[in-house]
């Protein structure tokens, strides 16, 4: 199995979810009000209340296969509106 | 200009509070109110003041000069983007340029309620029909804004080449018209209206909660807004000084034909204050919000932070009072 | 019956916030009351009519229709899972019948303060004790809806015939005496009743919170139970119309038993409407708590969706002036 | 080391922890207010406030001695109520 | 000893919900008040009580014994962990004796805050400037506990030899002064103090929040106190009986000290109860997030717990009508 | 690519994430509010409003290289005030 680890502005979250479900993952887990540091700047927890929000951090445990629709649908909205995706390998407990 | 007015709103707890939140920062206190306690605030301040101005506007009826003033304000919303944008473009790529000008052209909740708590200190007067004016400058400045990009960025041109459509238009109306601040702000504007109208008593049974607890509030966030505002001040160096100057230079000019405008619309020094402050702010929360989604190639820490870490602060400690004495000698 | 009776609750803040939540979903706004906001306002409102129950309890005592009144509502909260689940056998496994049955047992204490709300705008009393009579429908109904598991389904079949014991009694009596809203509801209650006897000075002093707050917090409160009401309205394609249905009819008939039983009671208009309220609303705190602990089986999104998406809306908004004309009607 | 991750609702979370004390493990860090979407359904942020609760998500670091009993002591409750486990590689940094 | 006055604290909501909340961890309820919302009303009465220790500091003025009781309350957090240190090191090391002792020479702002209620309802007048004597008793305390550890640990020894400086004093001294706690008691003095002098109308229209919820806020509060203390109450079987005794016997000891120094200041009956109740309370705010950062080799579990699980409820339950007793007898 | 969990107090917070941003990371990720366990006791969600406050957990997405001088800088805080370090190989979606 497969982990992947998508952390992205909250604005985007609903957009991304939607695409993990068309990808065909059985399912996701969301930790919101996540803050951070990357390419484009700092998200901090004093602009949680602000219009930018904070970011969301998905992560997704799935099959494989999931995975080529899954960055298909995924990384094009990472690249326009930033946040960064990582995959790493996971055996069922 | 009348020095004491810039004393008697620098003593009030909202302005007080306010710069306790920067000095914490300033001096590194750790002191810090944890998401999602500002949520609360910011929700609770947009549900009382459209409430309170939903049933003022009942009480007041829609005449005389509403209908006016609600459509120049909607017209300065139009009108301020699109030559700050033309100052910006001399530094700034379309994209930063249109997104910080779409900040100015809207609005800040939080500084219009601190200059309505101010005239309540002066015992000034003021109608509820400016908050629907609030409200109505919030779209007009982000539909401008995505405009701007439209016609004067790579991408506008890239899309009017190819003949495709790159803007989505559905979601930037999406987020100009139903925006969760903007919705509040208008749903509970109606709600004050509906409840006045029918139900007199019940609005009586709010007001402990809109009216009373309101200024204590109030002064709560803006100890927050202090803290948030003075971690944004540190991004403006990165800005530099046009951007700087820009940003308390602009909130004069706005102030100048608001003012102006006030006058020609027959508004008294409350209603008029509060039309001059409309124009001198800039929108923290529901454009950057439209902007980071619609303008993704403008970089938010320029456009959040000049409205948030200058304008913002500029408006609350010395604008009010300042546009107080303006509107004095413009208005007859 | 009285449309003008439903104009009145409709157009009173909480009612008229709870639309504009549902409303805000509908139309796909981003409003949402962040985490945990909600559980704010709703530890909040349990506190404050705990609290001023205990001291209407105090002052009234505890003779007359009260310990009556108590009973008829904990048979109740016996009865409905009772016949409830007999019909929701029709086309549910007994997991889920005896879930869903188990909620419309107990009771929505947001209910029954919208209807005191309503009651206060009417200018009809009513007692303290009504809120013992909440605080104490939540247990039954939690334990019945496990005593039909136990009798009715292949788990408790498979228990039977093995002669072990498939079910954590313990777990589920902590569930339905010790949750953490009961707990607080019925604390609540007594704090109050001691402070009314033992220091009424500081009960006075504990009004600005609990009481002249209460009601736009209510209204507050009900914004964000618009949104989730309307989100689990989804939820309910998937349910069919049989539930939908019951979700609906069900309350109707609670209703007019329970206006039966405040007659035979000897209630008056006002704990008349209260009791029938409680009799007609579904819970959607406690009992799904408890229901997913110790029948996981079930599903949550069925028993959760009909009392927050159907049930608890139409109480809201229809269910409380139809239920006062019902009363005003069977009451002598 | 190994890394567990588990997610499960909130109400079962106690339950877990003293399984995962009893495993043997030196320690766990939890994330309460997490939601999610699973085989039984969605577990949304406004369910929050509602008897149903949200998720948590319980990181354990661990020798992997300690994974069979914590999979003996968790898979059970994950069956029963619902949420998922994986476990991937780690090492101390 | 007057047992009335026990009883006159006992049945008061604050004390009342603190025991709802002991009650629910006892009884194994699952009633939680989530993060952050303790923060929310943790960060409320600081601001309250600084604001309105403020207004009445400049009402009263900085004169009689206003310095001196100052003086002599920033004296007591010096003193109180010296000599607590030297009873701890009988059974803990350097570390952890120096991290308790400084516990103790600080204050709980909710200890104080609970006498001032139990003043009001006993209609005995006390002073704004006692809120200032809180503000000032956490910083000296928390240097001594760090100069406590540099004299008498292995690390101080360590850095003594070797010459170098293992201390950062800088960090102390940003923790004692301006952690977020001290910094926002101090400030909201501050703004109090101003806004009485300037705008005694807007300090009126800070009532509603600063001063009506706050019986109500600090109740609600106490709730989740309950909760957390009772949660703590277990890691004490760890700290052994010793410790025990300690934080049951040296708020005894601190008191009679305290109430003779009240006496020798002169203070009146109101004044001098807040003498007591500061120097018998330890702090959970303050002082262990200073611990933490510069005693890192001192054991949290067992400096909180003794503060927060054993003398804060004992403070709240009996100490308070006990130290008032106290205080009746010894001052004139 | 690396990845790496931190998980340490939110009172030192701040000066692990200066730690990270120097030793050449180009982001983080940071979830406050977070509780749990470790050979120094337990962090509840009951005292993030005292002076303890809570944990928080940091995650950084970076390039081998990163982990030496982020190791250096890192370790010798988690081994003075206490908090968990953990390195796992992930690889970008
Ligand atoms: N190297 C990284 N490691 C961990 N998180 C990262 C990293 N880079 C970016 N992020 C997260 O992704 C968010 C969006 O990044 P950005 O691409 O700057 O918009 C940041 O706020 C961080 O939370
Ligand atoms: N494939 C998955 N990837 C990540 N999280 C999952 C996955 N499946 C389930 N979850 C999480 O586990 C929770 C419980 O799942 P469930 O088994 O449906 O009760 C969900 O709400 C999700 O937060
Ligand atoms: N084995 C572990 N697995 C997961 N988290 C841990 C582990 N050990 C410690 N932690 C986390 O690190 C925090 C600090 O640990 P400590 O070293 O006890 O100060 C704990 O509160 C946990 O959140
Ligand atoms: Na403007
Ligand atoms: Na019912
Ligand atoms: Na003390």
């Amino acid at each position: 199995m497969k982990r992947v680890d998508l952390i992205l502005s909250e604005r985007e979250l609903d957009t991304v979810l939607r695409a993990i479900d068309q990808a065909g993952s059985t399912g996701y887990t969301v930790t919101k009000h996540v803050t951070g540091r990357g390419p484009r700047g700092a998200v901090s927890e004093g602009m949680d209340f602000s219009g930018l929000g904070a970011n969301a951090h998905v992560i997704v445990f799935c099959e494989p296969e999931v995975l080529e629709p899954l960055r298909q649908a995924v990384k094009p909205l990472l690249a326009y509106y930033g946040g960064v995706g990582y995959v790493s390998e996971a055996s069922p407990l | 200009m009348d020095t004491s007015l810039v004393l008697q709103n620098l003593f009030t707890p909202p302005v007080l509070f306010f710069f306790l939140g920067v000095i914490a920062v300033l001096v590194g206190s750790d002191l810090e109110i944890p998401a999602p306690l500002p949520k609360l605030f910011s929700l609770y301040l947009l549900l009382a003041i459209g409430f309170k101005g939903g049933l003022e506007l009942q009480h007041s009826g829609i005449s005389g000069p509403v209908l006016p003033t609600i459509s120049a304000a909607m017209l300065m919303s139009l009108l301020v983007p699109l030559y700050s944008f033309a100052v910006l473009r001399l530094r700034f790529d379309g994209f930063n340029a249109a997104a910080i000008a779409a900040t100015y052209g809207s609005i800040s909740a939080v500084t219009f309620i601190t200059a309505e708590s101010f005239l309540d200190t002066q015992h000034l007067p003021h109608d509820g029909f400016m908050v629907a004016a609030l409200a109505l400058m919030e779209s007009p400045a982000i539909i401008v804004g995505l405009l701007l990009v439209k016609l004067a960025t790579p991408r506008g041109e890239a899309a009017a080449e190819s003949g495709s459509e790159a803007f989505q238009w559905k979601q930037v109306l999406h987020e100009a018209l139903l925006n969760g601040s903007v919705f509040l702000l208008v749903g509970s504007l109606v709600v004050g209206f509906l409840t006045a109208a029918n139900s007199p008593m019940s609005a009586e049974k709010m007001l402990p909660f809109t009216d009373k607890l309101f200024y204590g509030a109030l002064s709560f966030f803006l100890l927050d807004m202090g803290l948030v505002a003075a971690q944004r001040l540190r991004d403006l160096r990165q800005a530099g000084s046009f951007l700087i100057g820009f940003s308390l230079l602009m909130p004069l000019f706005n102030a100048l034909l608001g003012a102006l405008i006030a006058r020609g619309l027959g508004l008294d020094a409350g209603n008029g204050l509060l039309f001059v402050v409309l124009c001198a702010s800039a929108s923290y929360i529901a454009v950057p919000a439209a902007m980071r989604m619609t303008v993704p190639e403008a970089n938010p820490s320029l456009y959040i932070s000049t409205a948030l870490g200058l304008t913002f602060p500029f408006n609350i400690i010395v604008g009010i009072p300042l546009y107080m004495a303006l509107v004095r000698q413009v208005l007859p």
